[in-house]
This record gives structure tokens, C-alpha cells and sequence, in this order.
């Protein structure tokens, strides 16, 4: 039996001038349990606490109530009252008699009842209450970024900036993720290649950092601070640490009709190849689907040019296990296809391109050499025609596309826009737009000098067709504000495509049981207060995997995970939280249901040997809970059938308790 | 019948949500017989969300739409702006003695060669 | 009346014992009454040759059996399932409540089983012996003429709606397999929706208060093999051994209709079972018809591993308060 | 013997994130409702055991709330999504039953709907009054 | 394979070819159509409004008796197809339209869309199988360069008609290779000839009409197949110097068995 204190608030006359605290106090003495109950003005004061301190220590008592404001605000004062007096924090209850009673409650009869029920199914709660500790974990002081882009390669700066080593697992043959692409930043006009590529030469510089680079994270186990993970290094044809990136293999290749992907296949490399010249690792990767020596057993000129010795043509992926405390997500994006809305002729004609395909076409990296000159006849297009919004904003009910605002294509129209009329006045160029939107710094600025300075011609409207004949493209359009249907003849269209999460991050999330939203972005711990913190602990969302997201806001957001990181990679050990579920292993079915509900895959099952009554020995599969990963929801508590699964500080006996003092 | 009845008759008709269109202008911009238009696909769906809609009863345009379901394939937001020209054009032409088209009309539109489904089609886009 | 002869089941039981797939077989034996079928477990053929017993009284499911049987028999266990018993076959596979390793089923096609209760209601009590041939030959203590039936006119209410003639799982298959039978199952359900609150209260008190806290419903039920059954368990706060008052028969039933709800696979054995004849199936064809009405068609255990409807959702599920509109809107 | 006035009483399961703040913010500005309801606190919505309700109608409740983050705004990601399901399909077994549809509901309350708490409190409340005692489900020994 | 088919008005007068050439076609694929008896003209178009019942039943009369042989639907002009697909999506999924609807007809059973539609086309993709038709191509019709044209009908809304993506379509031209011909791809082989406008606004037909036929011509097309008497009509008379003709000639061309004298 508990030795039970209860000690009444009169919060000023906040709770004194509804509630009646004398027959609060006094009622509640006749309570089971109860050794000992008093009032007093303020129990939040120090000497307040101090009638506490005093109380546990001459009734030896073993459980406290307090019947005072909420929980919210004063439970962990409390807590720490009774922790300061040698009695386990969790053997406080707080009855909520201001916020829920006195402060809504006009009549002092009611309010005082009321007070006096709220306080007996505390004192009920608190007699069946059991000391609890919270568990302690290790930290592995690894952290792991998934994704090489932007946003991975800022997050593995900042991490290991603060003493931390990073690994960075890049499913491409160089890390520098999509900004690699682009031409020129908005709203500064910056190069993107001048300001990425030194930071990927920090990255591949770093002591801290390694790259595993063509590589994709294969399996995850463990939980906050503990994490194993298994990287699967695809096999590149290449020894990595031999190649010096002199490119001579390249030049040899004789197959040298392969698409290339960097530029977005409008141009070909060859079989063996480095995706660009500042890529890092600046290692060639051979593309087995093209490659004569791996596809028929003949040619292996790259291996003989090689002065490295660095090609292999037997390598075979490899797998590597490694420990990490913190992972991070930087997945990012791609535009989505444009296979559903061929009414822009996308698929029909060479000269309908996506904004990322502009980008590559201005980018003097580019097929072109920078030279805007169109795919399919390399002529210099005189009227370009830009469609906003294609895939994005669009209701579900039409059945393609996608719902959300992408986000950044407002602002790089604009630039493609604005880049075009400077460097080809003689250009005209169309935007058409559903509205621009341009909440950023400098961005409005940068848009409005779009338009009258550049002379971009903005028309509020949308293409509704695109109809290549000989040499042009048609574009029959509306401009809703002259509210006229326009036919323009364009040599070139630009789509500024929506974007979409990268197709990994699916997969990924269910091997690290994070939630996604419907439209496959990670899920924030709360959408204003952990934005950068998936609910499952010790999993951070960095850049567009988590939303579109412009440079800067991907830059800043990863630092912010990395900073998260950091907080979480600088203690030795976690404390959890105890009121975890935990299950009573006689009764557990192993049936596997709370694994199905649990949000956090804090549930596992194994095989365990039991003595039974009649001394004969059975294997039952039993369920455990691991503590550290475990948030104390209590969804699984609901669903095990047999009630084996309880949640302490929440006990179902503890709420039945309350349930019969309440309707006593 | 009033303009909010009358709004409340087409949209329950039609089952368009005109509250859906986010002024793109899609339906515009692909509409095949937009030049042949007094009102265009786009205003129908605001003219019918603010009510206006003796005009759009009034207007020659209703039996200029093809029916060709561009604007309603094309539409992002799922409006289906033609859905709405229907409705309001059956409105129109239920009325007493409205008949866009008569049996009398017919012979001087035909020729040798034209199917009869031509006329059946007229005929249900307009007459009663 | 049963397409598939004893002795046809015998002679596989006895190969798979005499090759050795199997090392015991859980099969029907006569109980008290020829009506009066009981599930044991056969060591060897002469056992079988005996005692084993195939007809139209051969209801029980003997899925949940293997929770405790396949684990303690050395070798594995043959099993005959009719097609429903499949369902809870496989729903305690999902459960992980036995070793699939341990187990050889053989699907047996059903013709559907007779309610003995019914027969009863035709010859009356004091039934001496039942003849199950191809048609149901009853003696009873006063008649002198013995009293035929045709089995399809005393048929269970759960044959009668039978839900599916298709085995969901076996390792062997005798006799033809049949289809999944778009049953009217949920009649009953709809028209006990259809009454004023008064009225189905009325009902349920009317059933429920027959209630004598035998636990056969729970112990016959395949789905019902926790460990330790919260009602015998002091700590769940539900413990109770009799029906103190009418609270605790409907609190009885309706926290066992919860604990099973999706989980119920419709096998009917609850009503089966009940001396008292309540029909307890009422209650799970409800949770089930919600189920399927509010979260999509859903049937426990047509599929290993699938995700029962009340461990999952989506984020677009109907309010608990739409539920009655739902209804109302369906009646 | 003196007639006491009918006061249902009504057990409020509220989540400690959403709607036990919602409950808090009702107190802040003074928000009135019936003292008839009584608040237990719980992690989070899909903590409520369908057996706590039929328990609270046993010893003597009236009706019975539980109040939850709105859907998608669960503390911990997808809880209230269980309680959502489980809980409609109870009320439809207790509304199967006979039992009156008006003595149950879920209700979705943020940390600032203060104003929706006590709304939804003052409007259930009434509701059960109107019903009168909880005849159907009540267990005798349970009462005085 | 016995298939239910709805020819409609236009295929018994204006578009006998059409008609005759699906037959024939169909008899050499190894299909007999049987015609829906007694059917009724499909009224052309399909009214959008969900209060239009009476225009829409001699449609539901086909669909329940094809649903009633148990024998897919078979159309062949576009128009036909369109509303009858149309109405059996309605009969499908709006319950207040399909309840008017069987309450009118007062048949013994109710019908709730059980009815499969296909287009000819769709039935020689999913039915017969194009490859069955290359098979059977006895008179390949090499070298021509064929312009596939859609109009609206086929295709339109996508989310009832599912016959092929609405805005790149690959059915027809499919079609075209299985004949051994060669798809000619242009962007306004989905956009409206005009349709009925001809007759309310015969200039805004033939600009319609014209811009298809020039885009296809800009695309090299010699010819251009159609499903519907009325593009048909209205791309010859506003001019198209190539030959338009129906899909089922070519086909029957190719199957060798156009000039078969079966009358």
C-alpha cells in the first residue's frame, strides 16, 4: 500500500476562489492511501515545495498528489520536488483543479466537488503508481547522410566542422546532386558550378567525411544512437582508389553513343566515363549496358590505357557494415515525367524541354557549350515560349500531376527568362503564368526586373496546345487578362515541369520506419517546431526530401539537421523516456499486431524458451519493446488482443482507476 | 427562378464545382471554338460561380462549344468547364419555344454528303 | 450427402501416416451422440479405422487446435480443413499462433453441416441415433418409424450463408475445389440496423440475457487463442466468471466481438457451440460488415499476412460520427 | 425524499497534446462548461482501450468523449488514425446494440481550440442530459 | 469469338463502308458480331447533365442486352462509342441517374453498368491482339505513311473512356504497323474537326478541320484513317487533298478481304 501525501493548491484565489481548498484537502484525507493532506497558498513557491520536502520526508511517504494547475505546466516542478526529497518523480500524479476546474467553474459547491473527484482518481492513479527510470543508451558518434546533392553535402560540412564523422552514400557516381546541373542561380546570378564545386572539394578534403559514392544504403536496423546500416557499393568496373580521373580511358572508349544523363541524354559520352569534369570522386565508372568487354567479352581498350591499372572488369558490389548514431536524409527530387501531358507535344518534338534541360542548354558545361541553340536542329530559337505550373497544382480528381505548389519554378522561369533576353536581346520570350509567386528576398525585385527591364513578356494565362509543324511550335494559348486566345508561332517551349520526391525515398523510408505524406515527402516531426526531425528519433530531413525547396532554404535546412545532429552526437548517452510500453511476456501471443501499429517499429519478437506450471520447457515468439525507441503512444496497448502489452505511467489499471473514481 | 437558384440548378446538373478553378486558363487556351465565343470556357466557370448567368443564358456562345472535352481533359484542377456550357444551354433551350434549332432548319444545312449523325447531334445540342 | 466419403479420408489419413509425412491426425470421433461430434487426435490407423467419423455433423474448425496440438506432436500433424476452416487457418498463420512446418492440410470440399437443433425441432427430443446416408435417417427414443430428412432442410445458419467453397490454404486438395459465394450473409445484420434503437435493445437483452457464461463461444473460437484470455486474467479489470448482471453479458460479448473484430474470419463456430443458441455471429457479421462498408471489402484470412482493418487506416477514413450517417444513408 | 436535480456525468479521455492543452486553453480564458465532465488524461487518443469506455458506463457514466489531435497532426504520427477506426467501429457495435448513439463521440481538439473544447463539451453534455441516466449500459452494483 | 455489336444510324446510311468493312474484317479475325436487336439510334452526342435520362436509354437497352448475352459491346463509330461508354459509366457510378433510369425501363433485373464497351479498335488490341493481325496481314500495306486521326471521341474524358492516354495515344498507330504500314505521329490527331458545328457554323469546321489536315500533311501523312463518319465528313469537305478513308477499309484491305462480294 502507498503512503500517500495530497497537498492543495489555492493558486492565489485562482483555485481558493472557486474550489473550497479546506474540504478538498480534508475530503481527500479519507482516501485510500492517504497519510497526509494539507493546503497551501502558492505549491509551486519554495515554500510550497519545502511543505512537500518536509511532508515526504516525516510521513515517509511513497506517492504524492497535487491538486493544482495543470500538468503542462508545473508536473516537472513537481517532479523534481519530490526527486529533491528522495522519492522517484514519477510517483507524483497532479490533479488539474485550476484550468479544468476553478478557472471554469463559477459555483464554489461545483467547483469544490468537482475538485475532490479530480483529486481522488489522482490519489486512485498514484496507489498504483511504480517507480520508473529512464533508459540509458549509448551514442555511436557516426552520422550518415543519405544523398550527396546540395543538401547532403552542406549537412556532412556542418557535422564534421564539429569534430563528428560523416559518411555521405551518393547512388550516383559523383556527389553533387541536381545543382551540378544548373546554369546560374537565382536571385544573385551566381554560377552554380562556382559556388557547389568547391564545396564538394571540402567535402572529398574532409578528414571527417567519406563518400561511398555509387552506392545505396541496402538495409537499416537499430534505433536512435545505435543505428547498423548495410551500403551496398555497386560495382563501378573501376577500383576507386587507383583511378586518378585522367580520363584517358574515356577518350579510348569506342562506344561513345551512349546517352548522357548529366545533360540529361542531349548529348552522348561514352561507355567507360566520369559524369563532368568536377566530379568527386573524380573516378570513371563503366556503364555496363554499353560496354562491349562487359556485355561480349571483347575490346578492353580502357584496360590497357589505363597507366593506373585501376579497371576491373570482375569487380562485384560490394557490401559494408557500418554503425552510425544519426542518420540523415537528403534524397532530393526530380522533375516528374512529362509523359501525361503531351498536350505540350513534349514527346513529339525535340524542342519542347523541361526547365532542366534549359538549364544544360545554357550551362557552358552543356551540349552546346552554353550556346542557346535548339535540340533539334541547333538553330538559335527567336521566340521562346515558357509554360509555368505543368504537373504541379493540379486536383487530385484530374487524375495527373501533382497537388502541391512546386515551389522554385516561378523563380527560375524568371531567370531562364531574364538570361535569355540578356544574352539574346533579339529573342522574344513568353512566360505564361497562373500567378508568380515570389516570397523570398530579392525575389519579387528579381522578377518585376524580369519584366521591365528584360522585357520578358508575362502573359496570366495557359497553353492549352502545342502543335509542331515543319519547324515551329504552335502554341495556342490564353491570355486571360486581355481575355483573347493567342497563336504563337515558338522555336522553342520550356515546361517548368513540377518536381517530385526521388523514387529511393520510399523504399528508404520503410527501412527507417519514417513517415511519409501521400505524396512520398518525409514527414516532419511537427511541421513548425522539428522541421528538420522525422517522428521516428535520430532521423533528420534535410532539403527537397522533405518539401520542394529552393538553395538557400535546402542550405539552411541542413544545416539545421546538422546542427541537430550534433546536438544529438555530443551526448555519451540517451535518456529515454519512461513511460514506454513494455510487454508481460507470460501473456504475450507473439501475433505480431502492436509491431503493425507501432509508428516507430519500437517492437520486435523473438523466440524465447518458457518454464510452464507443469515444468515442461515451450519456444513461445514473444514480443519486446526496445525502451529507446519506444515514444509511449500506446497504440499497441490497444491492440494486443490478450492485454500483454501495457504502457507504463498509463496503465490501463492506473486509467480504470481513475474511470472508477470519477464515476464513483 | 433566381440567380442562386438558378447557379445551384447547373451546378447540381452538371456536377462542377466551380470553386475548384484556379484561373488558370487551360480551358481557354485549348478551346477549339474560342474565337466563336461571346463568353469563353474560363468565364463560364467564374460567371457561373458568381452568380452571372443571364448572360451566359442569352449568349450565343453555348451553341458554340463542340463538345470536344478538351477543356475538361486539360483542366488541372478538374472543373470541367463544358459540363457547365451544357447545362446552361439545356437551361436555355428547355425553355418554351427557345429551340437553338427546328426541323425547319434543317434541309437548307444539309448537303449529299453529311451523316446523319451530324444532324442527330445537332439536334440534341439544340432543340428540345 | 457430404461429396467426399470416410472412407475416402481415411485411406489418405493412413498413407500419410504410413509414409511417414505425418506422425498423428486430427480428426472427428463420435462423442456422446451421433450429433455429437468431437475433435482427437489419431496416433494410427487402427484408431482411425475405429473410431474416425466423416458427416454432416463434422462442424468444427479444427484450425485453432493446431495452436496447441502441432507443437506437442513430434512429427507433423495432418489436418483436414473445409473451406472455411481454411480462413482460420490461415488468420492464425498471420498471427503467427502455430508452425506452419508442423502442419499437413488437406482441403476437403463441404457440403455444408447440419444444426442439430434444427433436426431436434422437426423429430423432437430423445434422439437415439442419427444415420447420416444421403439423407439424415433419425431414430428417436418414442417414434418406432425412423424420422428422414433432407440435410439441406436442417442445414446451419452459417452453411446456409455460406460465405466461400474455396480453400485459402492446403497442402493437398480432395475433391473439387469450389468458389467464393457472394452470400447473404449480412441480411440479418441489415435488418437488425433497420430497427429503432428500443427495438434492437429489446433484442439483444432478449438474447443476451440467456447468456450462462459457459465461455464455449470463446473456447471454440479459432481466433480466440491468447495466451491468457483477459477474462480469466484478475489484472485485465474485465475478469468475470458469471453473468452477475445484464452489464456484464453484453460487456462479455461485446469485448469479445472487439477483441476478434477483423480478425474474425466468419467461421461461425461461436453459434455453433452456444447451448444457449445465441447468435453470436450477429455480432462479429456486424463489426465485419462495418469493416467492409467503412474501410473496403476485407475477409480474415483469405490472405496470410494481410493487415487487419483496426491495425491500419488511412488518412481519409470516415469520422467515428459519420458512422450513423453512413448508415442511414445505406438503409 | 428530495428529487435531485439530473446531472449526467460525462468521462472525457483527452490526448496530453492536443486536446488536454485544448482543455487547458478553455481554463486560460475562462471558457465555461458543465462540471459535469471529468477529464483523464492520456498520452494520446489511441490510448483509450474500448474497455475504459464500457468500464465508464459500468460504474455509472452517462456518455463518454474522447478527444484526440485532428487527423493528421498526431504527436506521434498516425495514433488518432487508429482511434478513429477503432473507435467508429465500437459506437457502431454499441449503437447496434441499442445503446443510444448520443452517449458516445470522438472529437478532435487542438492545443488551440480552447473555444472548441468547451463548445464541444457544453454541446455533449446537453445532448446526454436530454437523454437522460444511462439505463442500458449501467451495471447496479455500481451505484449508490 | 461472338461479340455484341451496335452499329448506329450513320453505319446503316452515310457510313455503309464502315459498317460493312468491320463485318467483314471481323469474319476474318475469327469475331461474329451479332447486332443488338432492334437497337436504337445513341443520340449522337452524350448530354453531360445528369437530369437527362430519357436521351440516354436506347443506350442502357444495348448495354443490358449485351450485359445480358454476357458478350462484350462492340462499337465502331466513335460518336456511338462515346455515349455508350459514357452512359454505362453513369449507370456504373451515379446511383440517383441509374436509379431514374431502371425505374423508367421497369425491366426485371436492374442494370448497374455490368456491360463491357469496346471500340473495334479496342477489341482488336485487347480481344483479338495486334500480333494476331499481323499474323493474318496477307496484303501488307507497305510503305504508306498513315496519319493516325483520333478526334475527340475516342479519347475523351480519359478518366470514363480509358481507351489509351489522352494526349499521346499509340492505339491507332499500333493499328497502322500491324497492317504494315507506317504511323505517321502529329499533334492535332486529338484535337475536334468541328464535329456538329457544321451545321450551326460551317466556317469554324473548316478552320478546325484544315489545321488537322495540314499538320498532318506537315508530317508526311499520304492518308488518314479515321472511326467517325463525321470527322470523316467534315476533314473531306473542307478540303483534305489526302485521302481520308475508315480504319475498317484499310483492314480489310490488309486482311485481303475487301473486294469479297457478300451482298
Amino acid at each position: 500500500m502507498q503512503r500517500v501525501g495530497v497537498f492543495v493548491c489555492w493558486c492565489g484565489s485562482n483555485i481558493a476562489g472557486t474550489v473550497d481548498v479546506q474540504a478538498v484537502s480534508d475530503a481527500l484525507k479519507n482516501e485510500p492511501g492517504v497519510v497526509f493532506s494539507t493546503n497551501y497558498q502558492y505549491m509551486c513557491s519554495q515554500a510550497g515545495q519545502d511543505i512537500i520536502k518536509n511532508a515526504i520526508a516525516e510521513y515517509k511517504l511513497t506517492g504524492i498528489v497535487v491538486c493544482s494547475c495543470s500538468p503542462r505546466m508545473h508536473e516537472a516542478t513537481f517532479r523534481k520536488t519530490a526527486a529533491a526529497a528522495g522519492l522517484n518523480p514519477y510517483m507524483v500524479e497532479i490533479a488539474n483543479i485550476r484550468e479544468q476546474c476553478s478557472w471554469v467553474h463559477k459555483d464554489i459547491l461545483t467547483g469544490t466537488e468537482k475538485a475532490i473527484i479530480l483529486g481522488k482518481a489522482a490519489v486512485a492513479k498514484v496507489n498504483l503508481n511504480a517507480p520508473l527510470t529512464p533508459g540509458e543508451t549509448p551514442v555511436t558518434k557516426r552520422a550518415l547522410v543519405i544523398g550527396g546533392g546540395i543538401a547532403g553535402i552542406q549537412t556532412a560540412l556542418d557535422i564534421a566542422d564539429a569534430g563528428f564523422p560523416v559518411d555521405i552514400v551518393e547512388k550516383n557516381p559523383t556527389i553533387g546532386g541536381k545543382m551540378a546541373q544548373l546554369d546560374k542561380t537565382f536571385p544573385t546570378l551566381d554560377c552554380a558550378a562556382c559556388i557547389l564545386t568547391p564545396k564538394m572539394v571540402d567535402v572529398a578534403q574532409n578528414e571527417n567525411i567519406r563518400i561511398f559514392s555509387f552506392s545505396e544504403v541496402a538495409k537499416i536496423k537499430g534505433f536512435v544512437g545505435n543505428f547498423d546500416v548495410t551500403i551496398k557499393k555497386k560495382a563501378r568496373y573501376v577500383k576507386e582508389e587507383l583511378c586518378t580521373g585522367c580520363g584517358a580511358c574515356t577518350e579510348k572508349c569506342p562506344m561513345k553513343k551512349v546517352p548522357n544523363e548529366f545533360n540529361l541524354g542531349m548529348d552522348t559520352r561514352s561507355a567507360i566515363y566520369i559524369p563532368f569534369a568536377q566530379a568527386v570522386p573524380k573516378v570513371a565508372r563503366i556503364d555496363p549496358d554499353a560496354c562491349n568487354m562487359l556485355k561480349k567479352g571483347k575490346c578492353g581498350i580502357c584496360s590497357k590505357v589505363c597507366a593506373a591499372g585501376a579497371i576491373d572488369y570482375t569487380q562485384k558490389d560490394q557490401y559494408i557494415e557500418e554503425k552510425y548514431g544519426a542518420i540523415v536524409v537528403a534524397t532530393g527530387f526530380n522533375p516528374i515525367s512529362m509523359d501525361k501531358f503531351d498536350e505540350f507535344a513534349y514527346s513529339q518534338s525535340k524542342d519542347v524541354i523541361t526547365s532542366l534541360e534549359f538549364e544544360r542548354l545554357t550551362n557552358a558545361a552543356g551540349p552546346t557549350a552554353g550556346k542557346l541553340l535548339r535540340p533539334s536542329d541547333h538553330k538559335h530559337p527567336h521566340t521562346i515560349v515558357f509554360v509555368q505550373c505543368v504537373g504541379s497544382r493540379c486536383d487530385s480528381c484530374a487524375e495527373k500531376g501533382k497537388e502541391y505548389c512546386s515551389k522554385i519554378c516561378c523563380m527560375y522561369t524568371a531567370k531562364h527568362a531574364m538570361l535569355t533576353r540578356d544574352k539574346y536581346p533579339d529573342t522574344e520570350v513568353y512566360v505564361f503564368y497562373i500567378d508568380v509567386r515570389t516570397p523570398g528576398k530579392n525575389f519579387d525585385e528579381f522578377y518585376r526586373r524580369a519584366v521591365e527591364e528584360y522585357g520578358v513578356k508575362y502573359i496570366k494565362g495557359m497553353v492549352g496546345k502545342v502543335t509542331p509543324e515543319g519547324d515551329k511550335l504552335k502554341v495556342q494559348a490564353s491570355d486571360l487578362l486581355a481575355n483573347r486566345q493567342l497563336q504563337i508561332d515558338a522555336d522553342l517551349v520550356v515546361l517548368a515541369a513540377a518536381i517530385e520526391p526521388d523514387k529511393s525515398a520510399r523504399p528508404l523510408a520503410t527501412m527507417l520506419t519514417a513517415s511519409m505524406d501521400t505524396n512520398d515527402f518525409f514527414t516532419e516531426a511537427h511541421p513548425k517546431l522539428r522541421p528538420v526531425e522525422s517522428p521516428t528519433a535520430g532521423v533528420f530531413l534535410s532539403g527537397a526530401c522533405q518539401g520542394p525547396k529552393d538553395i538557400p532554404e535546402t542550405v539552411s535546412q541542413a544545416g539545421a539537421a546538422a546542427s541537430k545532429v550534433i546536438g544529438l552526437l555530443a551526448k555519451d548517452k540517451l535518456t529515454g523516456n519512461p513511460c514506454v510500453a513494455h510487454s508481460d511476456e507470460m501473456m504475450c501471443n507473439g501475433c505480431s499486431t502492436c509491431e503493425r501499429v507501432c509508428p516507430y517499429g519500437a517492437i520486435t519478437y523473438e523466440d524465447k524458451e518458457f518454464r510452464m506450471p507443469d515444468r515442461t520447457t515451450k519456444i513461445r515468439r514473444v514480443a519486446s519493446v526496445n525502451p529507446a525507441v519506444c515514444q509511449g503512444c500506446g497504440a499497441c496497448t490497444v491492440a494486443c488482443p490478450s492485454g500483454a502489452m501495457d504502457l507504463k505511467g498509463f496503465a490501463s489499471a492506473q486509467i480504470m482507476a481513475e474511470v472508477d473514481a470519477i464515476c464513483k | 427562378m433566381n440567380n442562386q437558384n438558378l447557379k445551384e440548378e447547373i451546378l447540381r446538373m452538371s456536377g462542377v464545382h466551380p470553386e475548384k478553378c484556379m484561373r488558370c486558363g487551360k480551358c481557354s487556351g485549348t478551346c477549339p471554338a474560342y474565337s466563336e465565343m461571346e463568353y469563353h470556357p474560363h468565364q463560364f466557370v467564374s460567371m457561373v460561380d458568381n452568380g452571372e448567368i443571364e448572360p451566359l443564358l442569352n449568349s450565343e456562345s453555348l451553341y458554340k462549344c463542340l463538345s470536344c472535352f478538351a477543356c475538361i481533359e486539360r483542366c488541372p484542377r478538374g472543373v470541367e468547364p463544358a459540363k457547365l456550357v451544357e447545362a446552361i444551354r439545356l437551361i436555355a433551350i428547355r425553355r418554351q419555344g427557345a429551340n437553338h434549332m427546328t426541323a425547319n432548319d434543317v434541309p437548307a444545312l444539309l448537303d449529299a454528303d453529311i451523316p446523319q449523325q451530324a444532324i442527330v447531334s445537332a439536334f440534341r445540342k439544340y432543340s428540345k | 450427402m457430404q461429396t467426399i466419403t470416410r472412407d475416402q479420408l481415411i485411406e489418405k489419413a493412413v498413407s500419410l501416416l504410413a509414409d511417414g509425412t505425418v506422425s498423428c491426425v486430427l480428426g472427428w470421433q463420435k462423442g456422446e451422440f451421433d450429433y455429437d461430434v468431437t475433435p482427437v487426435l489419431f496416433k494410427n490407423a487402427d484408431e482411425l479405422k475405429a473410431n474416425f467419423v466423416w458427416n454432416d455433423f463434422c462442424g468444427a474448425n479444427f484450425s485453432k487446435y493446431l495452436v496447441t496440438k502441432a507443437e506437442k506432436a513430434t512429427g507433423k500433424v495432418l489436418v483436414f480443413l473445409k473451406p472455411c476452416d481454411t480462413y482460420s487457418f490461415n488468420q492464425l498463420l498471420t498471427e503467427h499462433r502455430f508452425n506452419r512446418e508442423k502442419v499437413y492440410a488437406v482441403g476437403i470440399p463441404c457440403e455444408g453441416m447440419v444444426d442439430v437443433a434444427k433436426v431436434k425441432a422437426i423429430c423432437g427430443d430423445g434422439i437415439v441415433s442419427i444415420d447420416c446416408g444421403e439423407k439424415l435417417s433419425v431414430t428417436t427414443l418414442y417414434g418406432d418409424e425412423p424420422t428422414v430428412i433432407d440435410a439441406k432442410d436442417v442445414l446451419a445458419e452459417r452453411c446456409i450463408n455460406c460465405k466461400s467453397k474455396k480453400h485459402v490454404a492446403y497442402d493437398e486438395l480432395l475433391g473439387e475445389e469450389g468458389e467464393v459465394i457472394a452470400s447473404d450473409r449480412f441480411d440479418e445484420v441489415a435488418k437488425l440496423e433497420a430497427m429503432t434503437p428500443d427495438e434492437r435493445f429489446a433484442f439483444w437483452q432478449g438474447e443476451l440475457s440467456r447468456c450462462i457464461r459457459c465461455n464455449a463461444c470463446r473456447d471454440a473460437c479459432p481466433a480466440c487463442t491468447c495466451e491468457k484470455c483477459v477474462f480469466d486474467n484478475p489484472k485485465s479489470g474485465v475478469e468475470n466468471k458469471s453473468p452477475a448482471n445484464s452489464f456484464e453479458e453484453k460487456m462479455f460479448h461485446i469485448i469479445r466481438a472487439f477483441h476478434v473484430a477483423g480478425r474474425c474470419t466468419d467461421c461461425g463456430e461461436c453459434s455453433r457451440v452456444c447451448p444457449q443458441n445465441i447468435p453470436l455471429h450477429l455480432l462479429n457479421r456486424k463489426f465485419i460488415k462495418d469493416i467492409n462498408c467503412f474501410y473496403g471489402e476485407y475477409q480474415a484470412g483469405a490472405e496470410v499476412g494481410s493487415r487487419a482493418p483496426l491495425v491500419d487506416y488511412t488518412t481519409d477514413d470516415l469520422e467515428p460520427g459519420e458512422v450513423f450517417d453512413r448508415r442511414d444513408n445505406n438503409a | 425524499m428530495q428529487m435531485k436535480e439530473y446531472k449526467p456525468l460525462i468521462v472525457a479521455f483527452c490526448c496530453n497534446w492536443c486536446s488536454y492543452a485544448g482543455a487547458d486553453l478553455a481554463g486560460n480564458n475562462r471558457l465555461n462548461y458543465p462540471a459535469d465532465v471529468k477529464i483523464i488524461r492520456v498520452p494520446c487518443s489511441c490510448r483509450v482501450n474500448p474497455m475504459f469506455v464500457l468500464r465508464a458506463f459500468q460504474r455509472g457514466a452517462d456518455g463518454v468523449i474522447i478527444c484526440g489531435c485532428h487527423p493528421g497532426d498526431c504527436h506521434y504520427t498516425s495514433g488518432n488514425y487508429y482511434t478513429r477506426r477503432r473507435m467508429a467501429a465500437l459506437f457502431s457495435m454499441l449503437d447496434y446494440l441499442g445503446i443510444e448513439k448520443e452517449r458516445t463521440r470522438v472529437e478532435w481538439v487542438s492545443a488551440a481550440e480552447g473555444a472548441k473544447f468547451a463548445a464541444t463539451m457544453n454541446d455533449f453534455a446537453e445532448k446526454v442530459a436530454a437523454l437522460g441516466e444511462n439505463k442500458r449500459l449501467e451495471d447496479l452494483r455500481c451505484k449508490q | 469469338m461472338k461479340v455484341s455489336y451496335f452499329p448506329g444510324c450513320t453505319l446503316k446510311n452515310k457510313a455503309k463502308d464502315l459498317d460493312a468493312y468491320a463485318y467483314k474484317s471481323a469474319a476474318a479475325l475469327g469475331v461474329t458480331l451479332e447486332e443488338i436487336e432492334n437497337w436504337q439510334c445513341c443520340g449522337g452526342v452524350f448530354t453531360t447533365a445528369r437530369d437527362e435520362v430519357a436521351t440516354k436509354l436506347s443506350s442502357v437497352r444495348a448495354l443490358k442486352e449485351a450485359a445480358d448475352k454476357d458478350q462484350p459491346l462492340i462499337t465502331v463509330c466513335s460518336a456511338c462509342h462515346n455515349v455508350i461508354k459514357q452512359t454505362n459509366h453513369a449507370m456504373q457510378t451515379d446511383k440517383e441517374f441509374a436509379n431514374k433510369v431502371n425505374r423508367y425501363m421497369a425491366c426485371e433485373k436492374s442494370y448497374a453498368g455490368e456491360a463491357q464497351v469496346y471500340h473495334y479498335l479496342e477489341m482488336l488490341r485487347d480481344l483479338v491482339g495486334f500480333d494476331t493481325i499481323k499474323a493474318k496481314v496477307t496484303n501488307a500495306l507497305k510503305g504508306k505513311k498513315i496519319a493516325a486521326y483520333y478526334g475527340c471521341l475516342l479519347l475523351r474524358p480519359n478518366r470514363v473512356m480509358q481507351m489509351d492516354d489522352p494526349e499521346n495515344p499509340t492505339i491507332m498507330e499500333d493499328f497502322i504497323k500491324a497492317i504494315g504500314a507506317t504511323p505517321v505521329v502529329y499533334a492535332k490527331r486529338n484535337e475536334c474537326c468541328g464535329a456538329y458545328i457544321a451545321m450551326e457554323s460551317p466556317a469554324l469546321a473548316e478552320k478546325s478541320s484544315n489545321a488537322i489536315v495540314q499538320n498532318a500533311k506537315a508530317a508526311g501523312a499520304e492518308m488518314i484513317i479515321t472511326a467517325c463518319p463525321l470527322c470523316r465528313y467534315n476533314l473531306i469537305k473542307n478540303g483534305a487533298d489526302i485521302p481520308v478513308v475508315y480504319f475498317t477499309e484499310l483492314l480489310a484491305e490488309a486482311l485481303g478481304v475487301k473486294e469479297d462480294t457478300n451482298e
